[in-house]
């Protein structure tokens, strides 16, 4: 068991936990700022971004699709930003019309370039699949420590733990300000912060985790993760920091459940085929939430 | 081509296409404006990925049950049911917990799409059935769209349509202020259940017949679009209603000219041209004449403040109003006023007085209105001349007092 | 930049003697509108250092519009502002602004320290914790307002008036040398009202300013040295007893007297 | 849904068992990435192997996702088969990555790209619909019996022994095809479907070809594709259009509406297999018999007339 442990599971688990813990912290603070679908808009606006990748690179690669899949997400968040102020649209209203148009624009150029005819459907291009980032250089957890068999790591775990690292980077050092402009941003413009830019920062750097995440596990867990862990822990204590942790906490647990109710119960009952991992993290994350709708001791509105 | 594809002679699906898409443009149009003033959009979007558990669910029933896996009306009832479960379950977070509402529809979204991929593994490893394209199998695409179809547009949309516009005051009402539409007798849950279930309707059958995107889109942009041209709510639906049947009808009109236009695209595409023109255009609403009208306001300050504080020989603080002064060329370039400047400033400085004296006596008649800003307007252009000769005479008298 | 006589003009007072440069707050002709409506026009205001000014005026008169444009949270059409003949952005550490109570989502998560905290926002730098000095400090200003025992409490469960004494709380912690206040006394108990005023009155007595948007006339006199009657445009301003008069009023709030009499009978 | 209907079809659907030991000999542990595939290797590898298919029949390439248990039984595979020319690109990456540790063979990605149908305007990318012709499966067959035999060298000639069986019943069903479709009269020798799979069939039996769609599933028709279909219909007097397992038929219905419209009467021709197998056990459920069922469907929708239940008369009653 164990060698199958290290060479299968365990590097599913370990991007999986990445992808999941990088979506969930942001989330925290795009919960209060009522941008908590900005995960699902961009999964629609990288068809776009593909497509182009596709038109000038000629190949389904890694890399050319999360570049474009990265432009056009950036370029998506550009825009709601731009109408929701200057239109003084509501955000949600704002995110609808940019995602569903830009996708429209992407199926067009599909046709128009007819590459229509390659499989360049988002789901085959840029969405990757958890179950499939396994280590195959692995005879047990002594390769831990043997540098060859180290190289052999699928390389979305060194991608996922870095996108991870940046964005507890940017929360720890910008943890004061991001506050403030979540509480009152008024008040924190009178003191000095350039609230706007740094709304657009969250936002921007939220996609470009969300795109990486795309292609390592797909898009179902970071919907999931930036909205599900966030929330159920904004249900179940009041202080922004304890949110903060507690939604690292969910996250992790939601993923190790989700990957062996998906994985490995199954096969304990008797079945002899899996479940979708992705699917089962996020429904994971989904009890979390139900649960602390029903019990939580901070659920309700206090005034 | 276009033209004839416009005057729906075009040949049997162009022409059903055209009606079928501009009705459900209306349809949408006008339950989507609702959406839109409950600060709601994208709750459509979250039906969408709710039908999906429903759909695995139903698809596994029959077949378990021996039935054929893929019928229709099987496969639509459990959509409809689990995407109703969803709205339930995100009404329930906003009400009862202190998630915001696009907390509480993201993770249903997100929750019941995962759950849904689940099923869809369950019955990737089933034997019988034919689960092939089970999950694209619902999503319809608008130039394949039947007579049978139209038909149950034209009735949905009706249907929608006379529920909304019959019960439109009570929705607004409670869209506006739940709390007072209470105090009202309006209960704002009977409400809010009216309009999730006609989005409900429109969504899950807009979607067999006209595909996922395009039905979101066509619930969301046309509203926004409409609310750059009216305050008043019902002006916004109609306007709505006429934006959603015109994307529709250009978008397939366009698409049926020449290959490669996919006509659920190009019917987002136009409605977001719309949007756009809207965004830009529209007259108070628009960018471009809020902007201009700001700009048109600022400039006509800065030259009345720079004006007075020429005539009464004040210091003029800001550099933009220097700017703009001697741009028109009543101050050099070292700050000192030009004899146009001079003569300009007196005269407004002129029209300041009598509109002091003026709003003077309007107080104590009582009807002074105060909306208007005197010292920008010429008064030439609001009284009449003897109205100004008596005011002038006014002023003259106080002077002879005071000196 | 319209000439103070020009006020006197229409019967309103105006002290000639204050220096209008190195007032603690000067507003040159600030003009502010939504779309093409002007919400202020042509605003001149001059607070001296030391004072304690109301700002009055009716509903939609643009009293709370002055203040967010003196602050750049909204932009202007037109207008100079000078804290002690500087600008804003030379002096936002000795400005400090309290908003009105309805502008934040009160089931925000945070405790009343972490809002007080927030004051303190630039001197405790990104990464640093708020060290010991800083907790006494809030502490301390927390007892000026009498909360110093919810200190931990969320601030959702607090009643409005002690979220008014937190805001306030919040804006001594940044020991600042002017104070701009969105009606700070709407909608508060009686017991909170004092606190805040006697906390407003020892700033005064510190040489600090302080203004504040108010609206209840009938407490002008007794809380207020210092006065500015506005209606989109400045009326009169000067101390409360010399242009505190029925006349000010009348032209003010012309037909809203009769609302404006009672609160005036109370004085 | 009652657990025992749920235990029941679960378990007995493929999955690893212990040790594949069939009769005496040690069979060799084969997973293949589509059910054709699967089916080919069975009937050359017989005893000596063990065939698991990820995608089991009534599965397509597009919408199949990979789970836990697909990839450790390709872990633990001896050899994977998989089809290659871009049909499986979600799994690019892993293959590649597979490959370093385990004999992974793409059994079409070497047949002699000039026998391959090119994209319009690509370069390099070829349409993977390669089942559609029995002739270049003959080709797939070779490479799925070299595999077999470098994993098992002493069976070497027992592999080319039924591979050379398989492939000469190919051959025969190709003669049937060629003189059953014949009989369907030239002017209506035009295959509709919802999507374009059907190229090589086009292209080995003179039919031309045209599908609604594009392959991509976010791919999407527009009315002048509708229109342009419906002309062709009405002036080559196509009797019947077809619809696929895998895809919506609503395109489809929208074409005979069209036409009717304008007189011409066409009706559906028919359920066609186009990425995915019939239901596993019926004869449609192997590669043969889901051709046979193609063959013979078009033949008789189209004017011509071959008999009732196919080739080798296994055919379920329409």
């Amino acid at each position: 068991m164990g060698s199958d442990f290290v060479a299968l599971s365990l590097p599913p688990l370990l991007i999986g936990l990445c992808a999941s813990m990088a979506c969930a912290l942001p989330g925290n603070f795009l919960i209060l700022r009522k941008q908590a679908l900005i995960g699902d808009a961009i999964s629609h606006v990288v068809l776009p971004g593909i497509v182009v990748a596709f038109l000038f690179t000629g190949q389904v690669s890694t890399w050319p699709m999360m570049i474009g899949a990265a432009g056009a997400a950036i370029t998506a968040v550009l825009l709601i930003e731009l109408i929701r102020r200057v239109g003084r649209i509501e955000s949600g209203a704002a995110m609808g019309v940019i995602f569903t148009s830009m996708f429209a624009a992407g199926v067009l150029l599909l046709e128009q370039s007819d590459t229509s005819q390659v499989h360049l459907d988002v789901e085959h291009a840029l969405f990757g699949n958890l179950e499939s980032l396994i280590w195959l250089d692995a005879e047990g957890w002594a390769s831990l420590f043997q540098i060859k068999a180290l190289a052999g790591l699928p390389v979305e775990l060194l991608r996922m733990a870095t996108v991870l690292l940046a964005v507890s980077a940017f929360v720890y050092i910008f943890w004061r300000p991001l506050a403030l402009i979540c509480f009152d941003e008024p008040y924190a413009r009178t003191r000095g912060i350039a609230a706007t830019a740094l709304g657009f920062a969250l936002v921007t750097l939220t996609a470009i985790a969300a795109v990486a995440a795309f292609d390592a596990v797909g898009s179902i867990i970071v919907i999931a993760m930036i909205i599900c862990p966030p929330a159920t822990a904004r249900l179940m204590v009041n202080s922004l920091r304890s949110q903060v942790i507690y939604s690292q906490v969910l996250a992790f647990m939601a993923t190790v459940l989700g990957y062996m109710f998906a994985g490995y119960v199954p096969l304990w009952l008797g079945f002899s085929n899996t479940l979708s991992a992705a699917g089962m993290i996020a429904s994971m994350s989904g009890v979390f939430l139900a649960c602390a709708a029903l019990f939580g001791p901070h659920r309700r509105r206090n005034i | 081509m276009l033209w004839s594809a416009l005057s729906l002679t075009l040949g049997y699906n162009a022409t059903l296409v055209t009606l079928g898409a501009t009705l459900l443009g209306i349809a949408t149009g006008i339950s989507g404006t609702f959406l839109y003033l409950r600060k709601n959009a994208l709750i459509s979007d979250a039906i969408s990925h709710a039908t999906l558990p429903g759909l695995g669910a139903a698809f596994l029933l029959m077949t378990g049950a021996g039935l054929d896996g893929r019928n229709l009306i099987g496969l639509l009832g459990g959509s409809a049911i689990s995407a109703a479960l969803g709205l339930m379950i995100v009404t329930w977070l906003t009400t009862k917990t202190r998630l915001s509402q696009d907390a509480a529809i993201g993770s249903v979204l997100s929750v019941f799409f995962a759950f849904g991929v689940v099923l869809l593994t369950v019955i990737q490893a089933l034997p019988a059935g034919r689960q092939a394209g089970l999950e694209t199998f619902l999503l319809g695409s608008t130039a394949g769209m039947l007579f049978n179809d139209a038909v149950l547009i034209l009735v949905l949309g009706a249907i929608t349509t006379s529920i909304l516009v019959l019960f439109r005051r009570p929705i607004i009402l409670v869209s506006f202020d739940s709390t007072y539409a209470q105090t009202l007798g309006i209960s704002p849950q009977k409400t809010d259940y009216l309009v999730l279930a006609v989005a409900l309707a429109v969504t899950v059958i807009g979607m067999k017949i006209a595909g996922l995107i395009l039905i979101v889109a066509l619930l969301i942009i046309a509203p926004v679009a409409a609310r750059f041209w009216s305050e008043k709510s019902d002006t916004i639906i109609l306007i709505s209603a006429i934006f959603g049947g015109l994307s529709g009808y250009l978008g397939t009109a366009i698409s049926a000219t020449a290959p490669g236009l996919p006509t659920g695209p190009i019917i987002v595409l136009c409605s977001f041209v719309l949007f756009l023109v809207s965004f830009l255009l529209a007259p108070r609403r628009g960018v471009l004449a809020a902007a201009r009208s700001f700009w048109v306001f600022q400039r006509t300050v800065h030259m009345t403040q720079g004006l007075l504080s020429i005539a009464q020989n004040q210091p003029i603080y800001e550099p933009k109003t220097k700017r703009i002064l001697q741009r028109r060329g009543f101050i050099r370039a070292d700050g000192v006023a030009t004899q146009a400047g001079r003569a300009l400033a007196a005269k407004t400085l002129l029209n300041e007085r009598r509109w002091s004296f003026w709003r003077n006596k309007m107080q104590q008649t009582g009807d002074l209105d105060e909306s208007i800003v005197y010292s920008l307007v010429s008064i030439e252009t609001k009284l009449t001349h003897d109205q100004i000769e008596s005011i002038d005479r006014g002023l003259s008298e106080e002077q002879q007092e005071r000196v | 930049m319209t000439n103070f006589a020009l006020i006197a003009d229409n019967g309103a007072f105006v002290e000639k003697n204050v220096d209008l440069e190195s007032a603690a707050l000067n507003i040159q002709g600030m003009t502010v509108s939504y779309g093409s409506e002007p919400a202020i026009y042509s605003v001149d205001f001059n607070v001296a250092k030391g004072t304690l000014t109301a700002i009055i005026g009716p509903n939609g008169a643009g009293k709370s519009t002055l203040l967010k444009a003196v602050m750049g949270i909204i932009p202007t059409v037109s207008g100079q502002v000078r804290f002690f003949r500087k600008p804003l952005s030379k002096m936002r550490h000795r400005i400090s602004y309290v908003p009105q109570r309805a502008s934040v989502d009160w089931d925000f998560p945070a405790t009343v320290k972490d809002v007080v905290l927030m004051g303190l926002y630039p001197t405790i730098g990104f990464f640093k914790r708020a060290r010991p000095v800083h907790l006494d400090h809030v502490h301390s200003c927390l007892r000026k307002v009498g909360m110093q025992d919810f200190s931990d409490r969320q601030i959702g469960q607090l009643s409005g008036g002690q979220q008014q004494r937190v805001f306030l709380a919040r804006a001594l912690v940044q020991n600042a040398d002017v104070y701009l206040l969105d009606e700070p006394l709407a909608g508060v108990d009686a017991a909170t009202e004092t606190a805040i005023i006697s906390v407003l009155k020892d700033l005064k007595k510190s040489e600090k300013t302080v203004i504040v948007v108010h609206h209840d006339l009938s407490t002008v006199k007794d809380y207020f040295d210092h006065v500015l009657f506005i209606n989109k445009s400045p009326i009169a301003q000067g101390r409360t007893a010399k242009i505190f008069t029925e006349e000010n009023l009348s032209i003010t709030y012309g037909g809203q007297l009769s609302a404006a009499k009672s609160g005036l009978a109370g004085a | 849904m009652n657990r025992r209907f749920f235990l029941g079809s679960l378990s007995a659907a493929s999955g690893i068992t212990a040790l594949p030991l069939v009769g005496k000999e040690i069979a060799i542990n084969i997973v293949a990435t589509t059910s054709m595939i699967a089916d080919t290797a069975r009937s050359i590898g017989q005893g000596s192997v063990k065939v698991k298919s990820l995608m089991g029949p009534g599965i397509d390439p597009h919408s199949y996702r990979h789970t836990r248990n697909d990839i450790v039984s390709m872990t633990k595979a001896d050899l994977t088969l998989r089809h290659g020319l871009d049909l499986e690109t979600q799994m690019e990456d892993f293959f590649a990555d597979l490959s370093r540790k385990r004999s992974v063979v793409a059994v079409a990605n070497t047949i002699n790209p000039q026998k391959l149908l090119n994209y319009p305007g690509q370069t390099g990318r070829y349409d993977p619909h390669v089942w559609m012709d029995p002739l270049l499966w003959t080709l797939v067959t070779d490479q799925i019996a070299l595999a077999l035999a470098k994993e098992k060298p002493e069976k070497e000639d027992q592999f080319q022994k039924t591979a050379a069986l398989y492939k000469s019943k190919l051959i025969q069903l190709n003669e049937y095809a060629k003189t059953v479709l014949d009989t369907v009269p030239n002017k209506s020798r035009v295959l509709i479907t919802a999507h374009d799979a059907f190229g090589y069939f086009g292209k080995t039996y003179g039919f031309d070809v045209i599908g609604v769609q594009g392959i991509s599933t976010n791919s999407e028709a527009g009315l002048y594709r509708i229109k342009e279909i419906v002309d062709l219909l009405v002036e080559r007097e196509i009797s019947a259009v077809f619809v696929e397992s895998s895809v919506s038929d609503r395109n489809m219905r929208a074409l005979i509406e069209g036409a009717n419209a304008r007189g011409h009467k066409v009706s559906l021709g028919g359920e066609l297999y186009s990425d995915a197998m019939g239901i596993e056990g019926t004869y449609e459920g192997t590669y043969v018999g889901m051709l046979d069922h193609n063959i013979t469907t078009i033949a008789k929708a189209l004017g011509g007339n071959p008999p009732d239940l196919g080739w080798q008369g296994k055919l379920k009653a329409t």
